[in-house]
């Protein structure tokens, strides 16, 4: 179902250290990639709480990027690990929601990656693309229940799972 | 132990002694060999420069009638061709998936399959040091190799390459035969070019090339007073011991020095008549360096490769701990 | 009471302009946007028109709230913050969309642009709705400074700093001071002694009044934050009382036990159980080595003991703790040398005369266990021949991917003494020459006249294997000499091995104690790698020399001065402000879970259980805000970037997506607490 | 002729062609293949030199050369590289290609080759006695006599059969092999 018009929207969020400061380098760099990703700055990879992601998705989104520093290159020392192992967990969420696995992506960039977090971009638009509109919100209030009790549903299932974790 | 066995076209023939010892040394040593049923040829370096998809389609075959039979995980191959080809198709089938997805395709038109990594591919030797274990071997020796001096040597595919930094021994200075060696009696000799080529199969291609490569090989086990040069590969064995004659007249040498399989060794050690190891059947008769162990306990080692004395002045080697 | 915000679209000269439309973003931002009152373009919005533009608005117009659409928020928030606050409103109140960096510089389309542009300028004024004004901490800082490591950047800062009036702790790991330097002969491209050039700043070290020397010490803890650290450090036992020593060495005579000296002699000489590292360490009191004394190992012996005129021998004593109080951290802990057995083919280890740059230093020096005469590990003969390899562990994905930086000048300066002393003739195996820096390019050309043999290859092996008459007995190295396409093979008397500088083996430790990052490998990281090289992430924690990258003495000092000069700045000012970025818990909400406490690894949250709740110490809260995505009650909640500011920003970015609502602005959804 | 690196450029399709070829264009040139080889010094060019060639699109001089042909796959080389290119696989990459494209005037190990995959497509096991004579027969007819007293004396050991084992399964194999073959084509 390729829609040769169709131009994915993707939310970022990117730690304010490593992978905000790659995407600095990229535009320093004039490295080119694809408009669709828009981004947002958080001070640290494991401050993205899973509820954004979901949040991203039920206002339109068709796909969330986590970015953030290589694992034990963390500003706050071990936090991203608390982010991949959250990520684990949300990605297992959202394949229940039936969403695809290319439609969310954790991504390492230093500092000094501008050119591999521009072509992770380039390279998660075009998986996008391939995937289509996903449309969650037409999807969710045509069916059953209101997109805010499945967001409910789901951050229930997530506090169990960090009650588990920590 | 069990594990299926893959013993590749040159035990059959023309290194049946390799065959016949280590048939002999599995039994006492409690290896249980299950032959893959109906193996073809690993194809050798041959295939792989012609048609790489057949190479390791060739190969393929071979895993996948290894994998569905008797529920085995571990494929045991001596010569270190083959155990380099079944080791590197089921590695590349599995880091590589466009290669893994072709593979499995032609297997497909012979009604077979293999998914990587279902089974673990190991040499012999491997086997031998590292899950019967030195001790267990040395606790069999009845006829320890006293005083025989002998050169250990690995060629190249039983430890290069390492396939995601993983080898069972040191791709550049391997010592499990060193060590095997040494636990039935031996005296080994710091052989450092251990893990040289032997010509491979330059002897049919360029054999002046090849014949520069062996006599590196027995000019440097000759230098360090070797009696017999010790292998575990038969591309190794035939070049270094049906060649030696014809490399002693191109060079006009006059090299001696027979070239055993570690099994036969290990059969020696053991106890295990010659005659059931294929001794005899080399070019290069073992006979006089065998003598060694054979006569006398006493036998007084050939002078050691000349090594400076250390003295007062001399500096402490990297390493080297204590007291001065 | 809805918000007065104002828009201002910088064009930064045709960087941004020549690909987005400004105009019509500034247009579109004013029309559409609800609660936009200002809406602006400007040529240079950083310049101090564009500033006054602002300011003006904000008095004018009573603006609440600016947004400004320019570079990235790294380059100028704080600009747009003081511009702000010079007009009476509250910094944090301010926001910025990289329309620069994320747009124009990666955009070619320039309706795409434009449409990206509308995005981020539609996140930035929903976020900036909901900030909050916040409050910079002010905190005094300590005027005292730890530096850890003595090697020769540890020196420098603390010299600078003492030299300036200041208090310096100065942690050394080893027995003395000197680090690396102390151990080499000779320094590129001058050939001064090093020992010359080094010791009188060590001495000075050691009579600083303004230097509290911790030698044989280690850093154990560190907690606090800027301006205000405690580090606890671990004094080893010496066995010697420091008060009572005269540093005389009648001890090091009598002791009957010599080992091989595996740090300072490079394990190429030997030292007693009780020793000084060499003769002219700081401080001079010796050690005694547990491991090796015969009296901790037999009970008996006490050579030293009897014979001390001073009796400042104490067998008894133990490791002290302190506590140090200090404003700022130097740390120069410098690097390790990469262990040339990792690389079998080169033959380190296993044929004799093959050496490594450092056991080589040790063997020039005058001081060094053959008093300077280069000779084979006989002891006694002079080599003929020296090969010179490049690039030991260095440049290669195997071991340490990075270039060591000063090993292709360390190996003409080899050639240099090898030529002088012994007339040999010397090979230099190197895959690029890299002289670099002032008057390294002459030093190659003076090693090119002296008859310094160079082939362009990276050695493939070192054997003792002989192949052709004239290689036996000798080491041949082996190389394809890439300037020709052909194989050759040099037989040499000795061996040279570059080995490469690699980060210290508890590198990562080192910085997880510190609260500072490192790279993969081991390297601390800078704040800036071009234009803040000694300050981290970490305010108050510099670093300074080879800790942060392979490089040279010369680059070393410039480092170890410009940390000390950072430092001094602080203690200028006197305090600091600290970011108000901070995690707050509702107490009322909060259930008392725990989650958050292991969470935080600045340890910032603790338990009150008295009231079953959990407390956030702000002053340790670095503002990551972990805890706040994980609290399951969400009580707790992270300054400037709350949930409600991230999901305004969210829904502000999705401006233009279709919704059934069809409302031009979307409406929030409210998810439930 | 493409930009070096480009798509379709002769080092693009040598690195596709090779499973893990892609660190390829990293090579620095150190020559540290060059140096280990055993059989380097009767290449017409060294392994690092056919890299740069390869980068600088020289297809039919490097398809040409010896120097796959004379790779004796020690793979010392490849342990050895800083780069960790797969070396002896792009030499086999670059057999398969001058195959193909019929370009090995130096060299006839490519018929080497052909005998041995001739036996194995035929019955299964390679043999070495009807290898070795073919071979020779063909290639090499002055050395037949050295060659008929070498393998007389291996038949003496009882270290040469005098006929090919076949396996049971050879419809199979070649049912495979063909099918490989089929799709080599199709890349």
């Amino acid at each position: 179902m390729a829609d040769a018009t169709f131009e994915p929207k993707i939310i970022a969020f990117l730690c304010n250290w490593c992978s905000y400061r790659a995407a600095d380098l990229a535009g320093t760099s004039r490295i080119k990639y694809p408009p669709n990703l828009r981004m947002i700055r958080v001070m640290c990879s494991g401050r993205v709480d899973p509820t954004f992601v979901l949040k991203a998705f039920a206002l339109g989104a068709d796909a969330v990027m986590i970015a953030g520093c290589h694992p034990g290159e963390c500003h706050y020392l071990e936090q991203n690990y608390k982010a991949m192992r959250r990520f684990a967990m949300l990605r297992h969420t959202l394949r229940k929601l039936g969403l695809e696995e290319g439609r969310v992506r954790l991504q390492w960039a230093s500092a000094a990656e501008g050119a591999q977090l521009a072509r992770a971009i380039s390279e998660m638009t075009e998986e996008v693309r391939a995937l289509g509109p996903l449309n969650w919100p037409a999807q969710w209030s045509e069916e059953d229940g209101s997109i805010e009790t499945a967001i409910l549903q789901l951050e229930e299932e997530h506090a169990q799972a960090m009650e588990v974790a920590a | 132990m069990r594990y299926a066995y893959y013993p590749g076209c040159s035990l059959g023939r023309s290194a049946w002694p390799y065959e016949a010892s280590t048939k002999a040394v599995s039994e006492a040593l409690g290896l249980e060999l299950e032959e893959v049923e109906d193996w073809n040829c690993c194809g050798a370096s041959e295939y792989f420069s012609l048609n790489k998809t057949a190479a390791y389609a060739l190969v393929a075959r071979n895993l996948a009638l290894a994998a569905r039979q008797n529920g085995l995980k571990q494929l045991l191959a001596p010569c270190s061709m083959c155990y380099l080809n079944l080791r590197k198709t089921d590695h590349y089938m599995g880091k590589y998936p466009k290669l893994g997805k072709t593979t499995n395709a032609a297997l497909a038109a012979g009604g077979l399959s293999y998914k990587p990594g279902s089974l673990e591919v190991r040499h012999l030797l491997d086997a031998v040091v590292n899950d019967v274990g030195l001790e267990a071997i040395a606790a069999k020796v009845t006829q320890p190799l006293a005083g025989l001096r002998v050169a250990c040597y690995y060629g190249c595919l039983v430890v290069r390459p390492e396939f995601n930094g993983k080898s069972f021994d040191n791709p550049e200075y391997p010592t499990h035969l060193d060590q095997l060696m040494q636990a039935l009696g031996a005296e080994v000799v710091d052989f450092p070019l251990k893990a040289h080529c032997c010509g491979g199969h330059m002897t049919q291609i360029s054999a002046d090339t090849a014949f520069e490569l062996i006599r590196r090989l027995l000019h440097n086990a000759d230098e360090y007073q070797a009696d017999v040069i010790v292998t575990l590969c038969p591309m190794c064995q035939l070049n270094l011991d049906a060649y030696q004659s014809q490399v002693n007249r191109h060079f006009k040498t006059d090299y001696h020095i027979p070239v055993l399989y570690f099994t036969q060794m290990i059969g020696l050690a053991m106890g295990i008549s010659p005659d059931a190891l294929g001794i005899g059947s080399e070019f290069v008769s073992a006979g006089e360096a065998l003598a060694k162990i054979g006569e006398t306990i006493e036998a007084v080692p050939g002078g050691a490769p000349p090594r400076r004395k250390r003295d007062e002045k001399a500096l402490p080697m990297p390493g080297q701990k204590g007291e001065a | 009471m809805s918000e007065r915000i104002g828009v201002y679209v910088c064009h930064c000269g045709s960087n941004i302009a020549g690909v987005v439309d400004v105009e019509e973003l500034s247009r579109w931002a004013g029309e559409t946007l609800d609660d936009v009152v200002v809406s602006r373009d400007y040529k240079f919005m950083c310049s101090s028109l564009g500033q006054e533009l602002i300011e003006d608005d904000i008095k004018k117009e009573g603006l609440t709230r600016v947004v400004v659409a320019a570079c990235s928020p790294h380059l100028h928030e704080r600009t747009f913050r003081r511009s702000c606050a010079s007009a009476g409103m509250n910094p944090y109140l301010c926001q910025m969309a990289s329309i620069r960096e994320q747009v124009s510089w990666t955009t070619q389309d320039k309706a795409a642009a434009l449409s990206k542009s509308k995005a981020m300028v539609a996140g930035a004024v929903e976020r900036v709705k909901l900030h909050e004004a916040l409050e910079p901490n002010q905190v005094p800082v300590n005027p005292n400074t730890l530096v850890v490591g003595g090697g020769i950047a540890g020196i420098q800062a603390a010299l600078e700093l003492a030299d300036a009036g200041y208090q310096v702790h100065l942690v050394e790991r080893e027995p003395s001071i000197g680090g690396h330097m102390a151990q080499f002969d000779k320094t590129f491209p001058t050939l001064d002694c090093a020992a010359c050039i080094l010791t009188p700043k060590m001495s000075d070290v050691g009579n600083h009044p303004n230097i509290n020397l911790l030698s044989y010490s280690e850093v154990e803890e560190v907690t606090g934050y800027v301006g205000n650290f405690v580090a606890r450090v671990r004094k080893k036992a010496r066995y010697v009382k420091e008060a009572d020593c005269t540093g005389c060495g009648i001890c090091i005579d009598k002791c009957p036990k010599k080992v091989v000296d595996e740090v300072f002699e490079a394990g190429l000489g030997y030292r007693k159980a009780v020793y000084r590292p060499f003769p002219q360490a700081v401080p001079k009191f010796p050690v005694i080595d547990r491991e090796s004394c015969i009296y901790f190992e037999r009970g008996t012996c006490k050579a030293c003991e009897k014979f001390c005129p001073t009796n400042a021998i104490d067998f008894e004593q133990q490791d002290t703790i302190l506590d140090l109080e200090v404003g700022n951290i130097i740390l120069a802990t410098g690097y390790d040398l990469f262990d040339a057995r990792k690389i079998p083919q080169y033959g380190y280890g296993r044929l004799a005369n093959v050496y490594t740059s450092l056991e080589f230093e040790r063997l020039c020096n005058a001081s060094g266990p053959t008093e300077g005469k280069i000779v084979l590990r006989d002891g006694v003969t002079q080599p003929k021949s020296v090969a010179i390899i490049h690039c030991v562990g260095s440049r290669d994905k195997r071991h340490n991917p990075h270039c060591s930086a000063i090993c292709c000048m360390s190996a003409l300066k080899f050639g240099h003494l090898v030529t002088e002393k012994t007339g040999a003739e010397v090979y230099s195996f190197y895959i690029d020459m890299r002289p670099l820096h002032k008057g390294y390019e002459e030093f190659y050309d003076r090693l090119l006249e002296e008859g310094m043999h160079f082939i362009r290859g990276r050695v493939a092996e070192v054997t003792d294997a002989d192949r052709q008459p004239g290689e036996e007995g000798k080491l041949i190295v082996q190389a394809e000499d890439t300037l020709l396409g052909m194989q050759r093979r040099i037989p040499v008397d000795m061996v040279i091995l570059m080995a490469g500088l690699q980060p210290r083996r508890d590198a990562k430790d080192v910085s997880l104690r510190f609260g500072i990052s490192c790279s993969m490998a081991g390297w601390f990281t800078e704040r800036h790698p071009k234009l803040d090289p000694v300050a981290t992430m970490t305010d108050g924690v510099f670093i300074a020399g080879t800790c942060q990258g392979p490089k040279d003495i010369p680059d070393t000092v410039s480092q170890g001065a410009a940390a000390a000069a950072r430092v001094q700045g602080m203690i200028a000012v006197g305090s600091v402000e600290v970011e108000p970025v901070v995690a707050t818990i509702h107490e009322e909400r909060c259930s008392g879970c725990r989650i958050c406490n292991n969470l935080c690894p600045f340890n910032a949250i603790e338990f009150l259980t008295d009231k079953a709740v959990s407390y956030i110490n702000a002053a340790l809260c670095k503002g990551c805000g972990t805890c706040v995505a994980a609290c399951p009650a969400g009580a707790i909640s992270g300054a400037h970037f709350s949930n409600e500011q991230i999901f305004a920003e969210i829904s502000g970015l999705l401006y233009d997506v279709a919704r059934g609502n069809g409302a031009k602005t979307p409406q929030p959804v409210e998810i439930p607490a | 002729m493409p930009n070096p690196g480009s798509n379709g450029s002769f080092q693009h399709r040598v690195i596709e062609a090779t499973p893990g070829g892609e660190v390829l264009v990293t090579c620095l040139q150190c020559g540290t293949c060059g140096g280990s080889c055993p059989s380097g010094p009767d290449m017409d060019h060294t392994p690092r030199r056919l890299f740069a060639m390869i980068g600088a699109g020289m297809e039919d001089e490097v398809l040409r050369s010896n120097t796959p042909w004379y790779c004796v796959s020690c793979y010392y080389c490849m342990v050895r590289c800083p780069k960790e290119i797969p070396i002896t696989d792009i030499m086999y990459t670059l057999k398969n290609m001058a195959v193909k494209a019929k370009l090995y005037d130096d060299s006839d190990a490519p018929d080497w080759s052909k005998s041995f995959i001739g036996y194995v497509e035929n019955y299964g096991r390679s043999f070495e006695l009807g290898l070795a004579t073919r071979y020779h027969l063909t290639h090499k007819p002055l050395r037949k006599v050295g060659l008929g007293s070498f393998g007389l004396s291996m038949l003496g050991k009882g270290r040469l059969a005098l006929r090919p084992d076949r396996i049971k399964g050879i419809e199979q194999l070649r049912a495979i092999l063909d099918k490989a073959k089929e799709l080599e084509a199709v890349q």
